[in-house]
């Protein structure tokens, strides 16, 4: 493949983060070529949702440098990560309740991807279109249901112009109608060159898009590489299930 | 089809547009006919219609409740003294003076924007009596006793109530004129994004601290405007006054009752305290216990105040801050 | 008899759906085994349970008596008590403290401060330390003494051997083998080879709804894990 | 100047006494009651009514207030509070501003807004002293209410840490849900920290009556001096309300010997310069220190040079 001589479009290495005595995550090294689609998973506490708030800077890491195409990322605030195509959404949502669904959208094309008023609606316009959100564009963001909550979150994420999205476990609670909508969505997403990193316990959800999966546990990278071969892997069977039989 | 434009204004707005243009001529006229007695109540009331569009701004769309706007009010006024002290004829110095209180609220929001909301509520208000203190050590406002702004009478009274109405007419329709401009462009919908959830505008690359630095500032210059226009028409300062915790008391009271978070809201609010000083204001402590007592009730069991009412007969809000998309009829809701 | 039955159970995080509809009838005195993946729904079902989490449908009933509107502190009284997720001690106070607030709060019965300390042995030296200084083991046997002490006829286990080192794991089982048969337990496991070995029934679950109900020796390792992971659901697999 | 430490050292009692109510409520219920120094006041014009209007003496007084104010701190949380609570971070101060100026004008009405003092109602107390070596003047008054303070937060502390009742009350602040996995009831719980609360605040408030004079619009100063020693000792513990208080009541003295307006603004500087400070040192936290703090302040600063 042409991208595996080409420069990651994100690079993580060597990250460390404690939050006070408590050390979540220990060296982790990650990197994504551009236009690739890695899976995350692991049990609960491993650490995904913090490697992931260190890499968009929702708060300084102890240790170790992010790089987005080959620039340093340490020291810029979440904002200016966001500006420079670093995008991410939240496992829990977090929409701006005040604001419309299509307030929600413009304000990121606004800040994120520096438009102007009228391109930032034409903008946020074709975003509700591929989300589906059009019909919901002048409800409230608070008076969404599940599914297009996380829906929104997609949106506002890919509406500030984004190179590489992070997505925090978007799959969880749907029906499997809901499932298959949104992954087509991010099929969608990835056939257009986006590069994305998708934190999923639902496996199954991941395995239809991801080429490559990592799986945490205890704030390390036990197994990283084909997605059949990990869950294959004895470490991630025990992180997952505990210690095999015999 | 495809739509891809923002709807107008809708009807009503306009409507109502065009029936607040119509007052506010209708109001510079007003002094042509109104007894003296009628100006200076109307002065009085559009100074508190400034004061709950800025402390709505403040802590309706960039969420930032501060119990010390107070700060500024007085620093507005005693900006003005001191320059008028230095030989600035009295009502340029209404201006300059609210400038140059901006540059205080600049650099206290330095400090006081990286608190978190209960520190902001109590802090903003210490820093408020810190400053008081601090004034009442210079020797032109004597302590306590406090000083007039002798520089005001070399005007006939007529002519000087006059001016300050037509400047304090002038300075409530400039703000909230720009009010609506700010929150229908960028820095709108951005601030209201960071009082919905900070973390969540930074990561779609909202510069929270400076949006709420610029709100903080807007509302201070806003706030000391109003103070120093309170001033010329009530011609003394006293610090104790001046400064007084009353001033944030009645500007939440204001925009909680009306709506916090609502463009009318605060307009509404403003013109029910007046309207109730007027009334029931001869019952003196009594009618401001009531107060109290009202805004007890209103936080409690009405927190969307007046506007809370009416949006929960299923109304649109007046004068709305949205952005509404214009949808074709196939794409209205299905639910 | 049952010891506690639920019919039908929903619970909601905001507009999620944690918990859809899920009906279990628990025999007295039973071990069960609740596994499944993150997200599945476990933890939000052992607080509702605990009176922690709203119900939004359905009913919980205690040897009989409705408790699905009682409020958590009470139905510690009615005799239901837990070892949350994260364990949740008093960090800033001393393991006894931590030990007492229950006991006074909780019933009456066989289970006392001596009584805990005899039943979990490495409790004892630590009766003055304060809790935040503890160890992962010795954090989990004290959650446990707090819920016991209470002398409660339903435990809840939350998370029971997440983050323990193997050796604090052999003993936190070793201690728990003897409460089998005493009272009605409910313990969340991730270790899946532990929870065959030491529950009298499994069951698991997946995004919200019982997947697998039985007991260990009639299941295979193999329907566990598909149950587990959902794999029987990939576009292979087709929909199960 | 040792005269002036002593006496900063004595009237950081009164303070502490007043913070110690508020630390209660933020600290156990999380709610920020900015009506606790008009309570304080209603405290104080209660005794004051007793003593001259019914005719009790101090003492009787005090023993009356300080259970009515308790009732009235049960009543407001089962009342106000609870519902305010439930309304996020807003609600509760609007609310209890609202309170404020309800209690405050109320208080007005009804009392008239002369300055009133229980000092003349305990006789040469409110002016002898002892003298120490060095000509030094202590007055004994100040000295009771210290002592006074000092006994009520040592009861205050072995209630919350000896008993039943105060390890429901430490086990409710750090974490509500656990302790009512241990059976205990959290409302109950903040309606009696509520109660505490409020009869603190009336003893704090019958100390200004003692040693100085109160009016009904005391309340906010009061609030503030509260605020002041909350922040300066660090929240959640009785013994950093009591250095805090003490620390404030130290500043205000020797901000008095300066001049008497200065008094009150050293300490809102010891506040301001406390909380700046721990602000400063959240932020260097968040960047590894202090150190790396200063080095990412300036590189920050140069990218945003080369950006724009």
């Amino acid at each position: 493949m042409a991208s595996m001589t080409a420069e990651p479009m994100l690079e993580a290495r060597g990250i460390g983060k404690s939050f006070g005595a408590l050390k979540v995550l220990h060296d982790v090294d990650l990197r994504v070529m551009p236009g690739e689609a890695l899976g995350v998973v692991g049990p609960n506490g491993a650490g995904k949702t913090t490697l992931f708030g260190a890499m968009a800077g929702a708060f300084p890491i102890s240790s170790g440098t992010i790089r987005l195409a080959g620039q340093n990322l340490s020291g810029s605030n979440a904002a200016e990560r966001c500006r420079m195509g670093l995008a991410r959404t939240h496992q829990v949502p977090r929409p701006f309740t005040g604001l419309t669904v299509f307030e929600n959208i413009h304000v990121a094309a606004v800040a994120g991807a520096g438009l102007s008023i009228t391109e930032a609606t034409t903008r946020a316009t074709g975003i509700l279109e591929r989300t589906g959100l059009t019909a919901y564009a002048n409800r409230p963001a608070g008076a969404l249901g599940l599914l297009d909550r996380k829906r929104l979150e997609v949106a506002r994420a890919l509406a500030t112009g984004p190179r590489v999205v992070l997505l925090d476990e978007i799959g969880g609670g749907l029906t499997e109608a809901e499932l298959d909508e949104l992954i087509a969505l991010i099929q969608g997403l990835q056939a257009e060159g986006l590069t994305i990193i998708w934190i999923e316990h639902i496996l199954h959800a991941l395995l239809r898009v991801v080429t490559r999966l990592a799986c945490m546990a205890e704030g390390r990278i036990l197994a990283e590489g084909d997605p059949r071969d990990v869950i294959a892997h004895a470490d991630v069977q025990r992180a997952y299930l505990g210690s095999s039989p015999e | 089809m495809k739509t891809t434009h923002i709807l107008p204004m809708p009807l009503s707005d306009r409507w109502l547009i065009g029936l607040a243009c119509l007052v506010f001529v209708a109001l510079a006229l007003l002094p042509l006919v109104a007894s003296a007695l009628v100006v200076d109540k109307l002065t009085l009331l559009f100074i508190l219609i400034m004061f709950a569009v800025m402390w709505n701004l403040l802590a309706g769309y960039a969420g930032l409740v501060s119990v010390g706007q107070q700060a500024f009010v007085g620093l507005g006024g005693y900006a003005m003294i001191r320059l008028v002290e230095a030989g600035l004829p009295p009502f340029p110095a209404i201006f300059m003076g609210a400038a140059l209180t901006g540059l205080a609220a600049w650099v206290l929001s330095w400090f006081v924007l990286r608190m978190k909301v209960g520190e902001f509520a109590i802090a903003t208000w210490v820093i408020a009596e810190a400053i008081r203190a601090v004034v009442s050590f210079d020797p032109l406002i004597q302590g306590e006793t406090g000083t007039s702004l002798v520089a005001l009478n070399a005007y006939a009274p007529e002519i000087r109530r006059l001016t300050v109405y037509l400047l304090a007419l002038a300075s409530m329709g400039v703000m909230i004129w720009g009010t609506w401009r700010l929150l229908h462009g960028r820095i709108g919908a951005q601030s209201q994004a960071i009082r919905d959830d900070e973390g969540a505008a930074a990561s779609v690359g909202i510069s929270t601290f400076q949006v709420k630095q610029r709100i903080y500032i807007i509302a201070s210059v806003g706030c000391a405007l109003a103070g120093a226009l309170w001033l010329a028409s009530a011609i003394t300062f006293q610090p104790r006054t001046a400064f007084g915790v009353q001033w944030s008391v009645f500007m939440l009271f204001m925009v909680l009752v009306g709506g916090l978070g609502t463009f009318i809201g605060p307009i509404l609010g403003a013109l029910l305290f007046f309207a109730l000083q007027e009334i029931f204001g001869d019952f003196g402590a009594w009618y401001l216990a009531g107060i109290g007592i009202v805004a007890i009730v209103f936080a409690l069991y009405l927190p969307r105040g007046l506007v809370g009412l009416w949006l929960d007969r299923g109304c649109d809000e007046p004068l709305s801050m949205r952005k509404r998309l214009g949808l074709a009829p196939g794409q209205t809701p299905r639910a | 008899m049952s010891a506690l039955k639920i019919s039908d159970m929903v619970g909601r995080h905001g507009l999620l759906q944690a918990v859809k509809g899920l009906s279990l009838d628990i025999p007295e005195g039973e071990t069960l085994a609740v596994i499944g993946a993150n997200g599945a729904g476990k933890t939000t079902m052992m607080r509702m349970i605990a009176g922690l989490h709203p119900v939004a449908e359905g009913e919980i009933a205690l040897a009989g008596t409705p408790i699905t509107q009682m409020p958590a502190h009470a139905r510690l009284k009615a005799g239901i008590a837990m070892s949350p997720e994260g364990r949740r001690l008093f960090e800033d106070m001393s393991v006894r403290e931590n030990l007492m607030i229950a006991a006074e709060n909780g019933r009456r019965g066989d289970w006392t401060l001596a009584s805990v300390c005899d039943a979990f042995g490495q409790i004892t030296p630590l009766l003055d330390r304060a809790a935040g200084g503890l160890s992962g083991g010795q954090r989990q046997a004290v959650a446990i003494g707090r819920a016991l002490v209470a002398n409660p006829s339903v435990l809840l286990l939350d998370e029971v051997s997440l983050g323990l080192s193997p050796a604090a794991v052999e003993g936190l089982y070793q201690s728990l083998e003897g409460l089998k048969g005493h009272l009605t337990m409910i313990v969340v496991e991730q270790d899946l080879t532990r929870a065959m070995a030491f529950a009298d029934r499994i069951i698991c679950l997946a995004e919200g709804i019982i997947e697998l109900d039985g007991k260990p020796q009639d299941l295979t390792r193999q329907q566990i894990t598909d149950a587990y992971f959902g794999i029987h659901k990939t576009p292979e697999g087709g929909h199960a | 100047m040792l005269e002036s430490l002593i006496q900063g050292i004595l009237l950081g009692g009164y303070y502490a006494v007043l913070a110690a109510g508020l630390s209660l409520m933020f600290g156990v219920v999380r709610f920020i009651n900015l009506a606790h120094g008009d309570m304080a006041v209603l405290g104080a014009m209660g005794a004051l009514w007793l003593v001259q209007t019914m005719g009790f003496g101090v003492p009787a007084a005090i023993a009356l207030t300080l259970p009515a104010m308790a009732a009235l701190g049960w009543l407001m949380q089962r009342l106000i509070f609870e519902r305010a609570l439930a309304g996020g971070f807003l609600i509760p101060i609007l609310t209890t501003i609202g309170l404020a100026a309800a209690l405050q004008n109320g208080m007005f009405a009804v009392f008239g807004s002369d300055t009133k003092s229980l000092g003349a109602h305990i006789g040469a107390l409110s002016w002898s002293s002892w003298q120490l070596p060095g000509n030094i003047f202590i007055g004994k008054l100040p000295v009771y209410m210290f002592v006074t303070a000092i006994v009520v937060l040592g009861v205050l502390h072995l209630l919350l840490t000896r008993t039943p009742f105060g390890r429901a009350v430490r086990a409710t602040s750090t974490d509500a849900e656990a302790a009512a996995l241990c059976g205990v009831d959290a409302r109950r719980v903040h309606r009696w920290a509520a109660a505490i609360a409020v009869a603190l605040a009336g003893l704090a408030g019958i100390f200004l009556a003692l040693r100085a004079q109160v009016t009904p619009f005391s309340g906010p100063m009061m609030l503030i001096f509260a605020f002041e020693a909350v922040v300066i000792g660090g929240i959640g513990s009785l013994r950093g309300t009591l250095i805090g208080g003490i620390a404030l009541g130290v500043a205000q003295t020797f901000g008095g010997m300066i001049s008497p307006q200065f008094s009150i603004l050293a300490g809102h500087c010891l506040f301001l310069g406390v909380l700046a400070f721990r602000l400063m040192r959240v932020a260097a936290n968040d960047r590894g220190g202090w150190r790396s703090a200063i080095v990412a302040v300036f590189l920050h600063r140069d990218r945003l040079r080369r950006k724009a």
